[in-house]
């Protein structure tokens, strides 16, 4: 019961939608259709599962006063109020509160930490792009060439973004190419792995 | 090498029938024109409908010749109108405009919506009649018309056999190698250094006495990266309870969640320690991608893990995650099958699994036999594909290329 | 000094600022209405707070950036849940089960769908919660098997066609784009499509590398001799593109920067 | 003055790190993140910008629009959409100004339904304010968006009272003057393009610009700009890519027609801190290797 009907159902599902790709007739959509809205809804029951999770981890780290508690309270004040004021008295998501909330805190906290990549990949080229070996090397070059590419660079400039626009393009699709190709079958593997339940770590033990 | 011989064939047979397809999808080359007149033109001629192939049932193909005024003649054809109605003699009002195409295009398919409250419903197994007008400037012609015609649900895709053949294939090589493994045939694979580093990681970890933080990435269950991230975090989660080390996984989705605690606690129980395991260890933070990175980066500061593992589907926040990790300290593995952020996690982590690598990861730290079978058949179908392009090219050499500039063509940006 | 005292006196500062922040834009307020002044005063203050806040991240991990972090995590957690109802219950759910809830949010009621396929997810999403039932929680793994399934029979084929198939039949390109000559090249870099030199030398790079970059990936073979060159040139490859892309990127992430620097100096301090 | 007191503090920074790391210390990652926030931030309140030298790929299109005689007949097509106008509405904007600045007769239309609006704001705010001469109907006439992607060029490069009837104001063709001599796209001197998705500029080049044998150029994203390069020189007479392409037109322009310098130039605004945090990065990448190189020759020797 506990192990053999899940696989069982995950063989089901997984054949019936692998073969469901080859078939266009109409109930064939439909069925398709429906499986993708299943997905969807049980997400619905899953996201009360999140805030579970959510509230019990928060909530024992303030009965327990463990280290840095006190931002606990903050996480579950500020996503409770959210709900509140996302519901259906205050507006639902076009209500005035909300928006301001989001437009006022989400969206810069947001584009910080977004903007936060700038220092990153300054700190990242600095550490790594180091002409260690061949291969770093090569690394190494290709980087400073397209960051070259901005600055003015006189009579220069026209090779360089030549040259950068050559391996945005060529070398480039190479490798997308390469790695397409075998993350395609890893995937199909993998895949076929988990509907045949040669893999089945996922559903546990017992 | 009666294997090889068939599957290059099959191989062949596909390749070939992409080629044509890419050769039938591509449109007929602009028509040129000079005068302007007011007069109506010639309508199409030999309009022919058939039911619209490989499609559920609502499609209908329609062809016709050009205007004899379209490109040539009068030169006063802008496009054409596809009407459809269920009666030969409808009123007017009751056409149906279907569609609209550019001059020089003489086929159009028809899909009509499947639910009959839809305004642009086709009806299935019922006779469908087809007007095409050729459009002039505030003018168009005489129709062309025809039918009736019916549409039909079809039971296989004909355009895709190729992929039923790779799949048949592969299953076939699957099933081989998983029983030449079995029967204890030895399948040599290389090493792989970032999976290597995982074991050692895990030493470290323990020797530190500092925890392992898993990231699957900000995919959800549906991406077939987080389901191969859950297969090597089995196995991590037991060398981990092996090892008595603790680890930390942050989900961004609660589904991920719930199969992350089951897997984590599977991976506890193989290891025959099922009651270190804590729930609280998989937790959920929130469903969206920068709130997710602000947390787990906060995680990785204050807890300076011993090694960080992010495997699964990444998009800009590789650089985040890897970067803060650089800041803690902590060892990272790394590996997903986006290609736009491979460079930032070769840049930033110890170790990165490219590609393939993720999906190969966890038959290498499973080293079972019916995983390493999966491997080798991967390995069987690159070579193919290998093939498949040598033999293509030479095909294309011998029977004289055609000068098509597909790398400048292609939308693969 | 201790380092609680010196956060004592930093947060007080902090604070200050913020006050003195606040009264001069609610005073500079553009608006008539002096509660939208006092509002959007704050706002804007709280926003800058919060931008520096995360900054402040750079330095070192501090009780500023956990306030902006734990804030940011709890609305989004908060804007996700509502999210998710208003667009999958209410959006998706609830015109197709039931009439009257569907007039009690004011959607449409799906008179056509099918009434009783939509209760199947609702089992399984009810089976998924006896996971916070101890005794029947394995009951949970039925709904995870669905999900699963569904997932990998969808990409099992899916995967196919974009990753694979395409990918293979794209790398039919041809090795001798119409032969001209060498002049282009010497005279001038160009990647025009028709300057036959570099197309040529490109499309052979292209298939060269897609060969050597599937060497690199084969697991069960050793990387020795020829094997082992021709995978490490696809290593090469894969080098050179990741550098560029890299390289090519850094253009980007300045911009995201700029953006915040110039909320700080134009909408805050005004000296733009 | 801006310039020189970034440069000090920049410049002098960095050569002092460069010392440390030469005698051997490590530059804490703090160090970097602070060159980076201080340069991007200096540039941006001393508004720096940079002698931008236009590349031949650019300098093209300037040269051609600066030679044509005065009277000739350009399209500028607005394709893009307000996510993608950030990067390309300066290049737009820089292309209004020259080609009204040298008398040219410009014809606006669009292929997205988006740059209709964002092409009215252009007007409003750039042509008539700075062109308060130029009469509509006989310097410039707005054709505005019609839907059909690259159809529409399949059928304006024959003729365009079939797909404009009428301009976007409802004028008819032939009541503008502008019109007199146009039949169709092959009687324009140079087509331009600016956008960076599809239809854009690669449809102008195929559907138009080839077939007509008509002088193109364009202007698109840097995402989409490397995807263009193979149709220059002989497809595309030049193409201006993303920010760095229409800070060099700006430039080219303010060089040779003064009186714009202070109309605001966003690109070469933008390119400041942009060159300014990539002078800085590409710096830590030499510094980074100058110390590998002496730390590891140190290991040698000892």
């Amino acid at each position: 019961m506990k192990r053999q009907i899940p696989l069982v159902l995950v063989f089901i599902f997984g054949m019936l939608l692998a073969i469901q790709y080859f078939v266009p007739s109409e109930p064939s959509q439909r069925g398709y259709e429906f499986v993708l809205d299943w997905i969807t809804i049980i997400g619905i029951f899953a996201m009360v599962l999140g805030i579970w999770s959510q509230v019990h981890v928060g909530w024992s780290k303030i009965k327990h006063r463990s280290e840095n508690w006190q931002y606990s309270i903050v996480a579950l004040v500020s996503m409770f109020a959210m709900i509140a004021f996302g519901l259906s008295p205050f507006g639902g998501l076009q209500g005035t509160i909300f928006r301001l909330i989001y437009n006022n805190v989400f969206i810069p906290i947001q584009a910080t930490i977004f903007s936060l990549l700038a220092f990153y990949i300054a700190s990242a080229s600095y550490r790594a792009f180091r002409a260690r070996s061949a291969v770093s090397t090569v690394l190494l070059v290709a980087a400073l060439l397209l960051m070259l590419r901005v600055l003015p660079m006189g009579p220069l400039a026209d090779p360089i973004s030549s040259i950068g626009s050559w391996m945005l393009l060529v070398p480039n699709l190479a490798a997308k190419r390469a790695i397409a190709i075998g993350v395609g079958l890893g995937g199909v593997a993998t895949a076929l792995k988990i509907v045949l339940g040669i893999e089945r770590s996922y559903l546990g033990k017992d | 090498m009666k294997y090889i011989i068939l599957l290059f064939l099959t191989c062949l047979s596909l390749c070939l029938s992409q080629a044509i397809l890419a050769q039938t999808a591509s449109s007929d080359p602009p028509a040129e024109a000079a005068l302007v007149p007011s007069e109506p033109p010639a309508p199409p001629g030999n309009l022919t409908l058939k039911d619209l192939p490989n499609d559920d049932g609502h499609g209908i193909a329609v062809k016709w010749d050009l205007s004899p005024d379209d490109g040539a003649g009068a030169k006063s054809v802008i496009s054409y109108d596809i009407y459809r109605s269920l009666s030969p003699d409808a009123p007017d009002s009751l056409w149906k405009k279907a569609g609209t195409v550019v001059l020089g295009v003489k086929s159009y398919a028809d899909k009509g919506n499947r639910e009959s409250d839809n305004d642009d419903y086709l009806p299935k197994k019922t006779n469908l009649y087809y007007r095409v007008y050729a459009v002039g400037a505030g003018v168009r012609s005489v129709a062309a018309a025809a039918g009736p015609v019916q549409a039909y649900d079809n039971w296989f895709n004909t355009l895709k056999v190729p992929e039923l053949i790779f799949c048949v294939v592969f299953l076939i090589l699957t099933v081989r190698f998983i029983n030449m493994a079995k029967r204890g045939i030895d399948l040599y694979v290389r090493p792989l250094a970032g999976i290597e580093a995982i074991d050692e990681a895990i030493g470290r970890a323990t020797e530190m006495g500092k925890p392992i933080l898993y990231c699957l990435g900000i995919g959800t269950a549906g991406d077939i990266a987080t389901i191969a991230s859950f297969t090597i975090l089995g196995r991590v989660a037991r060398k981990v309870a092996e090892y008595q080390t603790s680890m930390i996984v942050p989900c961004i989705d609660p589904i991920v969640m719930t199969i992350a605690q089951e897997t984590v606690k599977a991976g506890y129980a193989d290891a025959g320690r099922p009651d270190a395991y804590k729930e609280d260890s998989v937790y959920y933070v929130t469903s969206q991608q920068f709130p997710y990175v602000a947390a787990v980066n906060g995680t990785i500061i204050r807890e300076k893990p011993a090694t960080n593992i992010y495997l699964g589907y990444f998009l800009a926040e590789s650089l985040l995650l890897a970067e803060t990790g650089v800041m803690a300290g902590s060892i990272q593995i790394a590996g997903t099958d986006q290609v736009s952020q491979l460079p930032f996690f070769v840049v930033a982590c110890d170790y990165t699994l490219l590609g393939e690598e993720l999906y190969a990861a966890s038959a290498y730290l499973g080293r079972e036999p019916l995983l390493l079978g999966t491997l080798k058949a991967q390995d069987y179908l690159k070579a193919i594909a290998l093939v498949c392009i040598f033999a293509l090219l030479a095909l294309r050499v011998f029977t004289g290329a055609d000068v098509i500039h597909k790398p400048f063509d292609m939308p693969w940006w | 000094m201790t380092s609680k005292t010196a956060m004592r006196i930093l947060t007080a500062i902090v604070a200050l600022i913020f006050l003195i922040s606040w009264i001069m834009k609610s005073g500079s307020g553009m608006s008539d209405s002096a509660f939208t002044n006092v509002r959007d005063g704050f706002l804007v203050t709280f926003a800058v707070f919060l931008t520096l806040s995360i900054f402040s991240f750079l330095y070192r991990d501090n009780p500023f950036y956990k306030f902006a972090e734990s804030l940011y995590v709890g609305i989004s957690a908060g804007y996700w849940m509502c999210y998710g109802f208003w667009s999958t219950v209410v959006g998706n759910f609830v015109p197709r089960a039931s009439r009257s809830l569907s007039e009690f949010f004011h959607v449409p009621y799906q008179e056509h769908a099918d009434h009783i396929l939509i209760y199947i997810p609702i089992i399984f999403g009810l089976i998924l919660l006896t996971r916070l039932l101890p005794k029947i929680g394995w009951l949970s793994r039925w709904s995870l098997a669905f999900i699963i399934g569904a997932t990998a029979g969808l990409n099992l084929t899916r995967y196919l066609r974009s990753d694979f198939i395409s990918q293979v039949s794209n790398s039919f390109i041809p090795l001798f784009v119409d032969w001209k000559g060498v002049g282009d090249f010497v005279n001038h870099i160009s990647l025009a499509a028709d300057g036959q030199f570099i197309a040529i030398l490109s499309n052979w790079v292209i298939f060269v590398g897609v060969m050597c970059g599937l060497v690199y990936f084969f697991f069960s073979k050793e990387h020795k001799g020829a094997f082992g060159v021709a995978s490490r040139v696809g290593i090469w490859i894969l080098m050179v593109t990741f550098g560029a892309s890299f390289g090519y990127t850094v253009m980007g992430r300045i911009s995201l920067l700029v953006g915040r620097i110039t909320f700080l100096f134009g909408d805050w301090l005004n000296i733009l | 003055m801006g310039l020189i007191i970034s440069a000090v503090v920049i410049g002098g920074g960095l050569l002092w790190i460069l010392y440390l790391s030469i005698k051997g210390q490590d530059v804490d990652r703090r160090i970097v993140y602070l060159f980076v926030g201080a340069t991007v931030a200096l540039a941006i309140i001393f508004r720096l910008e940079f002698g931008e030298v236009a590349t031949p790929i650019v300098k093209s299109v300037f040269d051609k629009i600066e030679n044509l005689p005065a009277g000739s007949k350009i399209v500028l097509s607005y394709d893009f959409d307000p996510a993608m106008a950030p990067e390309v509405n300066p290049m737009a904007n820089a292309f209004i100004r020259h080609i009204l600045e040298k008398k040219h007769r410009l014809f606006f239309m669009s292929l997205w339904a988006t740059g209709q609006s964002l092409l009215s704001v252009s007007l409003n705010d750039v042509l008539k304010p700075e062109f308060p001469d130029a009469k509509y109907g006989v310097d410039y006439c707005n054709l505005g968006y019609k839907a059909g992607n690259e159809g529409v060029l399949n059928v304006v490069i024959t003729n365009f009272r079939k797909m404009f009837p009428s301009d976007a104001n409802g004028n008819s063709l032939d009541s503008l003057p502008m019109f007199k001599d146009v039949e169709s796209l092959k009687d324009m001197d140079l087509l331009i393009s600016v956008g960076g998705g599809k239809p854009g500029v690669k449809e102008w080049v195929l559907f138009a610009g080839d077939p007509g044998k008509i002088a193109t150029a364009g202007g698109s994203a840097a995402v989409s700009t490397p995807l263009l390069y193979p149709y220059w020189p002989r497809q595309l007479i030049g193409l201006l890519g993303g920010t760095k392409g229409a800070a060099e037109y700006e430039a080219e322009l303010i060089k040779t027609h003064p009186r714009f310098k202070d109309k605001g130039m966003p690109a070469l605004r933008m390119m400041g801190p942009q060159t300014m945090a990539h002078v800085v990065i590409i710096a830590f990448i030499v510094i980074g290797n100058v110390a590998y190189f002496r730390s590891r020759r140190k290991g040698k020797q000892s």
